[in-house]
């Protein structure tokens, strides 16, 4: 895109132009999936309900009903208490919606198709995703009512808790894959539903309902929107809240149950691999042909996209279902139970991958499954010698001025420090799998 | 958060357990509160999360229900006393009918008396299932509040057939009621009835026994049988705590004389059972009598107890003698006397006085609010509790603002 | 400005800026009373030395690549950023006493040690 | 001029970011206003980390350091409620000792980070291949992983010859196994020590309260 403008335009324009662009598609995906999943959420409640929820706005089923909803918002009055903090209360919707939605740079939606490919996303997003907390801290501390902040000092407390039974479960798949890129993760699950993780082991499949909880959790939703209440807190943090600043945390509220169940979904479910390998039963793969690839790409979007609403759908029919948690229940769950789950689950999973490091089954080609456009390699201590010859290869030009992190070699290099590992791990393997990849970007 | 617990060293007043000083804080909770069924006020005085003191406020609704009483008919003010418990009209109706009844010394025909019965009883399945659903809105459940007035609705299509109207009904009136039932009433009443029974068991497995409800339910404003006996309250909060009283069966002649011949049991625990629980979920283990789970499951319970009466009165309906009233007419010279009467209203005894100087309008009027005796022990139960616990335990009394207030 | 913006920056352009945050830390600890405000200086100051630390880590920021300090000045920055964070446990832990003892969270408060 | 070089674009505007919120801590005296400029500040530091290939280091900035200041904030908010502890304003003497000290330093600071030629950034040989080195994705979390554990991919990677490899291999790989097993008792210690000092005490409170 940017070529086709600098056509017209002088080249860094062109630049800003095709960025701004991409940024106003990518704050689309939030916007209009909080749309939906508002709509989504009417409807399931209505029906959950013996309702029928939203019927009349855009013809049928009432699908424009958020859009109308919106406009309504939109011409309210944009209301500030007296005592407040002008400053704080203004921006605090902001900060929690940008946290919201700067995880969805490091989400990607298929193979490849993310908009920062980061080495370390699952860590970026789930850095990122805490950040939300703080929208809700200054909007409870701003609006100076006790009801606001009553409900920004339980969400601090609950965020804060969550967060760590939270990381120790997706340290789990981050574990098995080796990596913390969410496209490698997802590639290695490829292939039939068997080798998505959560059937990796017994304790993946138990972890992610630890996770999902704690998910529920992280994101505020029932049972454990303590933070709004609203049987107690009148509507908790944003109590204060009018129109238009209230409409941007509900959108930061449903942009992080995407991102929630869409990161279960490329850690658990294999992410935009179908469970059967669809695309290239159907030969929708790049071997065919630059279209054949995307359209290939797009069904795994659509997979994608499918389950991380499924996730939401189920958030929602959990909403609609159970009654609230106390505060000192939702502490007790976290600190007794998922705490405590995680942890055993994390020691549980590490001594699979010892034991069996290539599964159960071995039906997996590599170690950790086939990773495409990703070369694996494990190297065990009586393989130090020839790592160093594979370690020859990646020595690229100029390599002497560059450090390994902004090497291109295709080939993982993996040694072990001889005394290090003596100590940790005596006559067992040492499984270091070092990812370092073409990175062909397929986008 | 900051707990000052001085309890332990109570003997030494220079030592104190601390954590992070705190200052305590005085929230307004209502009168426009989501949870606080009306407009009640509470005072709360709160260290973090933990009350130390609730105080209720009340009168925002304050009608001078009594003194208009002193100015009307007894049966010109039958659709005042709807508005008192405005969700149980009938009630209500039925309440000042009795005491007015009771002044004039008037029987009314057995038909009428079983039609009360009908009437009564469904008004009183229609309070406990929106007692219900709004206990649940309080533990932050949404559905079953919907699901509850889903079938408070047929009831009310059934009062609306009878009487014309869907909330304030002033359908039982002096001297029996205003009109007979309709045709076919009686068959809709019992279909609706035979629909009801299973839904009640859903209720059950969403609300009743759901691990979240019983661990925000149970064990949380336990009050003894003392405390409720010292407080006055009466109904399902007396009976959750254990105490065998129910105006039904221990009321007056006057009142009690309605339900002769029926068959029931009044719904309180005896040896770690209900006496209708056996087809019910079990008492969890957690559970305490007299807390706030035990309100709610007699109030479940009281809803199968009201059926099975409603059923029974349907059956001796089809059978009474004599007409659906009495007439009484307007200016109908009351005796020289005075009258009390309490009726057992879902939400608790409510008793109605009435003065008369042998004029066709009584001296003075009086109504003696369950819900207000209720809602005086809030003080007593939020004493200690957290937050969340406040609409639990404020639910749980189910209270109506306009029978407090009047 | 157009002209500064068609350059490539170097490592010098990353340590003004960690300059500058190392300096608002410094001043912060001198002038706030506050011990909270105590504390964020000192987080300003770390991070500034943090952002050193990456900057000289980066062989592609400057002219003599081979002098980068490469994985090491970012391993550096993670264990100050690990300290960092026990370290403003410990402090929080401390302010919250002095809070509990004093009834107050001014530094100037705390002179009990003064001779 | 027609180019413009977007790393430089980035580090303008997260430099600007990072500075002027530094600076609003500074001049603030509110404490929540405080804890927030400071978030956006360390936030936009993390964007620099980001922009120079740091991408684990950036995350953990995220993650750790800004996670941290929520506590401040917190902190900040509890006190808020306490009156006067919100607004603590500086002396006139500290901020005098504060500001001669700070530009004394600034001065100092700036005149060492320009004074080395090769710091102010690649040569005109070196532009390509500096496009080249930012154009790639930054693959940093592995080769910190395992330089924790003491393997030093990197200097593996650093010798053409096998010689040198195998010198490095005997050598030592100066790894942080040591200093990351320091830290995590170190960390596992200021968890019990903090948890120690801000625990429920019972103390004999002779002062009036």
């Amino acid at each position: 895109m940017a070529e086709f403008f600098s056509t017209y335009l002088p080249s860094w324009l062109a630049q800003l132009v095709t960025g701004l662009i991409q940024c106003v598609i990518l704050l689309h995906v939030p916007l209009v999936g909080a749309m939906f999943f508002v709509w989504v959420e009417r409807k399931a409640a209505a029906r959950i309900q013996d309702r029928l929820g939203p019927t009349r706005v855009g013809g049928m089923f009432g699908w424009l009903q958020l859009l109308a909803d919106g406009l309504k918002l939109l011409t309210k009055e944009d209301l500030r208490p007296q005592e407040a903090d002008a400053m704080l209360f203004r921006l605090a919707p902001y900060v929690g919606f940008c946290a919201s939605f700067t995880v969805f740079l490091a989400l990607p939606f298929s193979d490849g198709w993310v908009v920062q490919w980061l080495d370390v996303g699952v860590f970026f997003i789930l850095a990122v995703l805490g950040l939300e907390v703080f929208g809700v801290i200054l909007a409870g501390w701003a609006s100076a009512s006790k009801w606001s902040l009553f409900g920004a000092m339980r969400e601090a407390a609950q965020v804060v808790s969550y967060e760590v039974p939270l990381g120790m479960c997706v340290v789990v798949p981050v574990m098995i894959a080796g990596t913390m890129d969410l496209v490698a993760i997802g590639r290695m699950q490829e292939g039939l539903f068997t080798n998505w993780f959560i059937f990796h082991d017994p304790f993946t499949f138990v972890i992610f309902f630890v996770y999902f909880t704690c998910g529920i959790a992280s994101v505020n939703r029932a049972p454990f929107d303590l933070a709004e209440a609203e049987s107690e807190l009148v509507a908790g943090f944003h109590t204060e809240y009018s129109g238009f600043r209230w409409l941007i945390f509900y959108m930061a509220e449903y942009g992080s149950m995407f991102i929630v169940s869409g990161l279960a979904a490329i850690l658990f479910f294999g992410g935009w691999n179908g469970p059967i390998p669809l695309a290239d039963l159907l030969g929708l793969t790049d071997a065919n042909g630059e279209l054949a690839g995307y359209l290939g790409r797009f069904l795994g979007m659509l997979n994608f996209v499918f389950k991380s609403v499924l996730g939401v759908t189920v958030m929602i029919w959990v909403r609609w279902t159970v009654p609230r948690l106390r505060i000192d229940q939702v502490m007790t769950m976290c600190l007794k139970y998922c705490t405590p789950i995680a942890a055993v689950m994390f020691l549980g999973a590490t001594l699979w991958t010892y034991t069996f490091p290539g599964g159960v089954t071995g039906l997996r080609g590599t170690p950790y499954g086939t990773v495409r456009g990703v070369s694996a390699q494990r190297v065990e201590l009586s393989d130090l010698t020839p790592a160093t010859e594979d370690a020859e290869g990646a020595a690229g030009e100029g390599s002497d001025n560059k450090p390994a992190e902004e090497h291109a070699g295709d080939v993982a290099a993996a040694a072990a420090d001889g005394e290090a590992a003596a100590a940790s791990t005596p006559s067992g393997p040492l499984s270091i799998a070092t990812f370092a990849s073409s990175r062909a970007r397929s986008r | 958060m900051a707990t000052q617990t001085g309890t332990a060293f109570a003997d030494d007043p220079r030592i104190i357990e601390y954590d992070v000083r705190t200052d305590e804080m005085l929230i307004n909770m209502g009168p426009q509160h989501p949870s606080t069924h009306g407009v009640l006020r509470l005072v709360l005085r709160t260290d973090g999360e933990i009350v130390s003191e609730a105080v209720p406020h009340i009168g925002y609704l304050h009608r001078c229900a009594e003194k208009i009483g002193e100015n009307l008919a007894p049966r010109q003010f039958v659709p005042y006393t709807d508005r008192m418990d405005y969700l149980a009209g009938m009630n209500m109706n039925l309440g000042w009918a009795l005491a007015v009844e009771k002044l004039m010394n008037l029987e009314i025909p057995e038909k009428a008396k079983h039609l009360r019965v009908i009437i009564a009883e469904m008004n009183r399945i229609a309070s406990h299932l929106v007692g219900m659903g709004t206990y649940g809105l309080d533990l932050g459940s949404f559905s079953p509040f919907l699901y509850a007035f889903r079938e408070r609705e047929k009831i009310l299509d059934l009062f609306e057939e009878a009487c014309g109207a869907r909330l304030t009904y002033s359908y039982l009136t002096v001297g029996g009621a205003t009109h007979d039932l309709p045709a076919t009433w009686l068959e809709k009443c019992e279909a609706f009835l035979d629909q009801l029974l299973p839904v009640i068991t859903e209720y059950h497995t969403l609300l009743t026994t759901n691990a979240i409800f019983v661990r925000r339910a149970a064990n949380i404003g336990v009050m003894s049988a003392a405390t409720a006996i010292d407080f006055g309250c009466t109904g399902p909060v007396l009976r959750g705590s254990g105490v065998d009283q129910d105006l039904r069966r221990d009321g007056e002649q006057w009142y009690t004389e309605m339900y002769d011949g029926y068959a029931f049991e009044v719904i309180v625990e005896k040896d770690g059972h209900y006496p209708k629980d056996h087809e019910y979920p079990a008492i969890p283990k957690t559970a305490v009598l007299g807390d706030c789970w035990h309100r709610f499951y007699v109030r479940m319970l009281e809803v199968i107890q009201s059926i099975d009466l409603v059923r029974q009165a349907i059956d001796r309906y089809r059978t009474a003698t004599g007409s659906h009233c009495v007439p009484v007419k307007l200016n109908q010279k009351l005796p020289k006397g005075e009258a009390y009467l309490e009726t057992e209203c879902p939400k608790g005894q409510m008793g109605f006085f009435i003065v008369s100087r042998g004029e066709a309008i009584p001296w003075r009027v009086r109504a003696r609010s369950s819900c207000f005796s209720n809602l005086s022990v809030t003080h007593e139960l939020c004493r200690g509790c957290l937050l969340a616990d406040v609409p639990a335990i404020v639910g749980s009394l189910d209270i109506v603002m306009g029978e407090i207030d009047r | 400005m157009m002209q500064f913006l068609a350059q490539p920056v170097g490592a010098a352009h990353y340590l003004l800026v960690g300059a500058v945050l190392f300096v608002c830390g410094v001043i912060c600890m001198t002038t706030k009373r506050n011990a909270l405000g105590v504390l964020m200086g000192i987080e300003l100051v770390l991070n500034g030395a943090n952002v050193n630390f990456i900057a000289f880590s980066q062989p592609a920021l400057r002219a003599d690549r081979g002098l980068a300090l490469g994985l090491d000045g970012q391993v550096v920055a993670i264990f100050v950023i690990v300290l960092a964070a026990a370290e403003a446990a410990v402090a929080l832990a401390i302010v919250l006493n002095f809070y509990n003892n004093h009834g107050t969270v001014d530094v100037d408060e705390a002179d009990e040690l003064k001779g | 001029m027609d180019a413009i070089n977007w790393h430089t674009f980035f580090f303008l505007l997260f430099s600007l970011v990072a500075c002027a919120f530094a600076i609003a801590v500074v001049l603030s005296s509110n404490i929540v206003r405080m804890a927030f400029y400071l978030i956006l500040s360390l936030a936009a530091t993390s964007g620099l980390f980001f922009l120079a290939g740091a991408d684990f280091v950036g995350a953990m900035q995220l993650m750790i350091y800004v996670g941290g200041t929520l506590v401040l904030l917190i902190f900040g908010v509890m006190l808020t409620n306490q009156g006067p502890y919100t607004m603590l304003k500086s002396r006139g003497d500290s901020w005098l000792l504060g500001v001669v000290a700070g530009v004394g330093l600034l001065a100092l600071l700036t005149y060492t980070a320009l004074g080395v030629r090769d710091w102010m950034g690649p040569t005109e040989e070196q532009l390509a291949e500096t496009q080249l080195a930012f154009a790639q994705p930054s693959a940093t979390a592995t080769p910190i992983g395992n330089a924790l554990l003491g393997i030093r991919v990197d200097k593996l990677n650093g010798g053409n010859e096998p010689d040198a490899q195998q010198q490095v291999l005997q050598g030592g790989m100066s790894g942080y196994l040591l200093p990351f097993e320091i830290v995590s008792v170190h960390l596992l210690v200021v968890l019990i020590g903090a948890a120690h000092l801000a625990r429920t005490k019972k103390r004999s409170d002779t002062r009036s309260t």
